[in-house]
């Protein structure tokens, strides 16, 4: 098998194997899926277009991705809620000897108490890699998100 | 609105109907029908949104240049802002003059004019209208009759006023000037973050809340949930309820602001009612909470609520304009526009980015209030005869020096009666 | 409701508007208006569901232990229901006494004391106020007026009545006792499923039917229609029109029952008018349709319809409460909690849980229900000024011994109209 | 309708509200209350989709064969169309007689009768009620009582036209016949196209657009924005604003048609007005634009509006009727059946099929015309108190023989002022 | 290829066809994934969360899923639709001697005459696959939605 | 690898590629996945069920895609917009000599100015490919979306 093939079909695995780890509510282990000095943000579309800086979540490191998931689990006060992502149209599109990049599209469906399930938010992954000891791990994770308005908010990461 | 022609007019049934009475105890309770009832929404766009109330449209620097504009709303009226040619800001309604089609399509832009894309009437930066196609026919048939004014047919235009980079507008002839206004307390806590140093635009967040838009303003300024709701604001340090804090109000009761300053992070006596707090958590990346010391004073966190559609927040270094659009009687966007200053240096512009994970949509802090509203309407929408209760710290509306109070709210909804006639 | 403060009354407009008056020819005719006019259903949720009428709210067995709790809803109204420490029932409303805040937000559970998340004022099992947060102020400031009493600023209670491991609440102190509001003939049936056996919870279905929730009570209250529409009951000899079957109804016309039993499965001439028979249909896996007889008597179908919102469904050996949850006049949520006994062995609970098949969103028998749920609302709602024809089995509203009649709804729609003065 | 029970009336306040009142200026302005307002919906339903007007259903194409049956609206009224055995064409209701199901849920096919899923009530091709499952009971009890006459209880049927195989229907006994409905004028525009020839469905396109079902009409009636809005039609020489056209109304002003020639692909000095003209664009694959010329006379566009329902499409060689569907005051259903004639060879159909590229959801003329909607009504709905400007070609509603006029649009609102007393 | 990788894309084909089938309405064709013993149930996330036993829909063997198309083609009466499924992040989730445990997100989206695309629901595969005569099988699968609240009815298996 | 394994996994990568392109706007990149002679349609089900002949959306040839994109980014008129799609549970369906057929599941999630995401539609892909200069090019590309009913406009292709 090429190993551009090969790549894709790992990363594959990795993208179902995150999307898992968020929807199960393991958030324990989602830091775990980036580097310590990973950068990861949400920024809606119109940021991300006219390129102002602000992010809807920003985590400059690995330690912030914990704090993140201290606020998720103890302190932040927020509804039950149920999420699913989907993604599709995973590609890889760039590769160096350090670092590859990759995108994907992802939608999030969101189902409160006593609702039906609405799309929550959709969007592009934009992604960079390393690997560290032969594991995939992302340095980079940016999801641009189509909609701009959130549906009240964003507590969970994307 | 001024326009002369099919105004609405409040049916007389609609005021003396006992569904809306106001309960007898007046300043402590605030019934429930205010935050559903379809009637109370129009009136509210009517007396309030296009009353004499200044309404936040924009920052200066999100339209620096002339021909930059911006499409907003107030109330639930879309808008458009722009500088003109000769740098001036103009206010306009986004509905073409012509058979009202909402022209302005994107969130920002720069232009040298607006063209309606129905017959392509063209507007100058003003909102006068410039041209219209065919106006004296085509091979001398039709066109518009001798006596079309086109000077009487440009885009509604609204007043202005620009403070220290900031932006408002109001629908009303009537609306005293800005300062005015605002009063003299209120302004000069307005000018301690507009103190007339340029502006630098940030970015944006926009939230959809399904709740009605007075639970915001009841939300800023509740000085008394701050140490209970927000797990995350005692535990770090950053808010509690025996800092020195206070409130203040402008003479209508309209506008206010909380003031508060950051206290220890260790247990007193006095926090035995705070169930939440827990000693000594540290942060595993401490950059997020270090904040920089910038204005005089002591004060660390300043939210300036302005009738009827703003909400100035200085939560230590993130800055940002909070603006409220309703979206009919039981949700409404809220649009928070965050700045820096022109003068910033990097690693202040990066402090303010970093720091802008306490607010938001995903804000460390705010998601509780975002969620915390929809719990309300979901619990007040379909028991609209009940009321709720607004005793904390008396049954007055005045300033205090402490945050155990509602004395804002009641303010708030004293003034809010008088201009909806309640 | 019985706040005084801001209760909504009916404007003398609404009653006598011709656009609500009903048809002359009285039992028999339903007009559309009633399934979509939002005033009605304004009206039903204040004279029906906050009115003199025990709702149920829970089966026992779904808190079975002190704390346990579950929320719920009557008509639109958000409650929750708890076992207190001292094991009894208390149903109060999920709306914070300070200002409104649905403060229950899990579906079940287990809690020493409810704490509204916005200013943590803390409630115990009964709904009584516990706690208010810096009530005597912060250091000597602020906090509640010496004379808030915490006693008047409980969340509002309902009444209570437990049958047989059944809760029924109710908003209003005018309601009689469950017995005498059921009635005999009603509280016979009722005790044949609810004997006093303990029940064991099994699990839960929802689903939200966009049709207007009389809709509901009509189709149970309709033994007409179920030789008619159910085909599977009819092929597999579940239920036909020969079948011997009955209907009752307590004195006032608002609860009823359809009794029936499991007839042949084999063509006479009465069922000619069955187009949907087919003879001698098996199943693949015939464990499906394999009753085990428990209940003294030969029903085989029991169906009890409770006002306002209850359908008691013994269908077979699959027991399950429906409940009407209204939202809005075009939809309602039908909640069922599917139940056995508690000295079932597996084997039966296995039976109980495989029947359940026919019944729920997915049931074999109820789909056709809901379904014709959805295209009734789609057929009347652009209808209004037209009306339903009840005259099948005459036009009476007494009790009959055979399913081919509309008597039962005639008798609901009877008493409907005195409740709602239609 | 002409029901006796429950008719809703106007509440005289509804007329006399000065929020409904008619702007002063009369026929040049068109009040923006008029798109939105709830009960100016209702009101339209009554007195307009259900009073004295022929609405389009079907063409009988689509129901060639005895049996055939196809489901549509009239207003947001649900019907159906059907062949009879005898050939002829029906239209009733689709809403059981007995308790409102829509029974037929099919777009469109072919049966021998209507079989209601709730009870199995029957009813032929016409409508009439065949059978009442167990209308004498079972085992002689219940049933329908003997006075129950089947004949009272069909399906409500409408008055059908049928011309040159199109179908028209009505509501209403006043209704004149189809052909004075029209009056020689549009009459004679309607046989243009449908000249006796049979017709060929060539498919639907569907669309739901948010605006008010007005505003596709002041659409089609508006000459004036062809050529400044489609850009694809003036760059590739379809449609100018100097092509010699115009445009005709019959004598209420309700129906109208225009009419207009290809003209150059060249700048003139007329269209100096018009800023989207581009010279000398050629298409990549040039089939698309290679018209046949088919109908007597040199028009080449010819769009005819038929009060209440219907947009007769004309475009080049592609054939549609748009029918409107009313789906609440902010939004409505477009249906469009594209068709050709029975005696289209081959190539004549493909060119017919490529050609619907520039009209229908996707059309690369009729895009811009379903977004302008949207925008329109985003303008005009939270300004209801303001009014749109009818001026152009003068102040009256006769025909002209030029495109620079609003002319259509003032004749429309004339007669829709004199059917809603507005 | 690696044996794990080889099973993830057979499993990935099979997901495919199996969806594929129900979004074509073959539902003759649908027992056939099944082994004669399955176990089918779709259940919604409160029942699965509080383990009570009850199912939306229950099948306690092939038997059963035969009757379920017999009365979907045959006896329920119910209004036009179309159903569209959406699968993503399909993992395989553990591997013994006899049997495969694998995992997927999906989403449905459905149809009704006259109206837009919604959301049916969403939810997780919980699955247990088993090699017949070569080809996987689902022993058992447990389609687990994260609504509770099902938009009316329930009909056509997911 | 099996030679079938692979094709499934070629087809995959040009999907995502696909989408990509129109997701991302470059829309004079889309008519490069097309032969010359090619046949695109979007086609209500209503009007594919029934076998009649009328597309929403026609192209027949690649000169007539270039017309349509010259239509979206010159002459068209119409509110700004963000588009996503998701596709899933692709299949190869058949193959001979000259050509391959596939099918797709796809939705596309549309969201415009100030409101929140939406399903824009959902469908079928029904394509038949061929191979030219060694790359995959739809030789026909059939839409078929679920709904009927569109949501105002179909500007962008599918
Ligand atoms: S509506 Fe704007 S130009 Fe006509
Ligand atoms: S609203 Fe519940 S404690 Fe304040
Ligand atoms: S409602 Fe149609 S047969 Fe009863
Ligand atoms: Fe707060
Ligand atoms: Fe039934
Ligand atoms: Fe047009």
């Amino acid at each position: 098998m090429e190993e551009s093939l090969k790549l894709r079909l790992e990363l594959e695995a990795l993208y179902a194997d995150y999307v898992a780890c968020l929807d199960d509510g393991d958030y324990d282990a989602w830091p775990e899926f980036f580097t310590e000095t990973c950068l990861y943000k949400i920024i809606p579309r119109e940021n991300f277009e006219q390129n102002l800086p602000l992010a809807t979540m920003l985590c400059e490191s690995k330690g912030m991705l914990q704090d993140r998931v201290y606020a998720v689990k103890e302190t932040s006060m927020f509804g039950p809620r149920a999420l699913r992502h989907l993604v599709s149209a995973i590609r890889v599109t760039g590769q160096d000897g350090e670092s590859i990049t990759a995108q994907a599209n992802y939608a999030v469906l969101q189902t409160l108490n006593d609702e039906e399930t609405k799309i929550f938010q959709c969007g592009r992954y934009l992604d960079r890699l390393v690997r560290e000891d032969g594991k995939l791990k992302f340095a980079e994770k940016l999801c641009v998100f189509d909609s701009n308005l959130v549906s009240n908010s964003l507590i969970i990461p994307i | 609105m001024s326009s002369a022609i099919g105004r609405p007019r409040l049916p007389e049934e609609g005021r003396n109907d006992t569904r809306r009475r106001w309960p007898e105890e007046g300043l402590t309770r605030v019934p429930y029908w205010v935050y559903s009832d379809p009637e109370i929404y129009r009136q509210e766009q009517e007396r309030i949104f296009c009353g004499p109330a200044w309404s936040f449209v924009a920052l200066e620097c999100e339209i620096a240049q002339p021909g930059d504009f911006k499409r907003t709303y107030i109330g639930d009226r879309p808008i458009v802002v722009t500088r003109g040619k000769d740098g001036e800001v103009n206010v306009f309604v986004n509905r073409c003059a012509h058979r009202g089609v909402q022209f302005c399509r994107e969130q920002r832009g720069n232009t040298k004019e607006f063209v309606c894309p129905y017959h392509q009437w063209s507007y100058d930066l003003q909102g006068n209208l410039l041209g219209v196609p065919f106006k004296r026919g085509v091979k001398k048939k039709g066109g518009m009759p001798p006596e079309f004014d086109t000077k009487q047919h440009g885009l509604r235009k609204l007043r202005v006023a620009v403070r220290h980079g900031v932006v408002f507008a109001t629908f009303s002839e009537e609306t005293p000037s800005f300062e005015d206004y605002l009063g003299e307390t209120m302004l000069s806590w307005f000018d301690r973050v507009f103190d007339g140093r340029k502006l630098m635009l940030l970015g944006y967040s926009r939230q959809l809340i399904p709740a009605n838009w007075k639970l915001m303003f009841e939300n800023i300024k509740d000085p008394y949930h701050a140490s209970l709701l927000h797990v995350f604001l005692v535990t770090f340090g950053l808010f509690r309820a025996d800092n020195p804090s206070h409130v203040q109000m402008d003479e209508t009761g309209r506008h206010g602001v909380l003031v508060s300053r950051k206290g220890e992070q260790k247990k007193t006596e006095d926090l035995s009612d705070m169930r939440n707090f827990r000693e000594n958590m540290k942060l595993n990346d401490p950059k997020l909470l270090t904040p920089v010391k910038e204005f005089p004073g002591d004060a660390t966190v300043v939210m300036q609520t302005l009738w009827p559609n703003l909400i100035v927040q200085q939560q230590s270094n993130t800055l940002a304009m909070r603006q409220l659009v309703t979206r009919g009687p039981e949700s409404f966007e809220l649009a928070w526009t965050f700045f820096g200053y022109e003068d910033d240096d990097e690693e202040m512009t990066q402090i303010r980015l970093r720091q802008a994970n306490l607010m938001g949509p995903s804000g460390l802090v705010s998601i509780d209030d975002s969620e915390v509203m929809q719990f309300s309407q979901e619990g007040i929408s379909s028991y609209p005869e009940e009321a709720g209760v607004l005793e904390m710290g008396g049954s007055g509306r005045e300033d205090q020096d402490h945050i155990v109070t509602e004395s804002p709210i009641r303010a708030f909804y004293d003034y809010y009666r008088q201009v909806m006639e309640l």
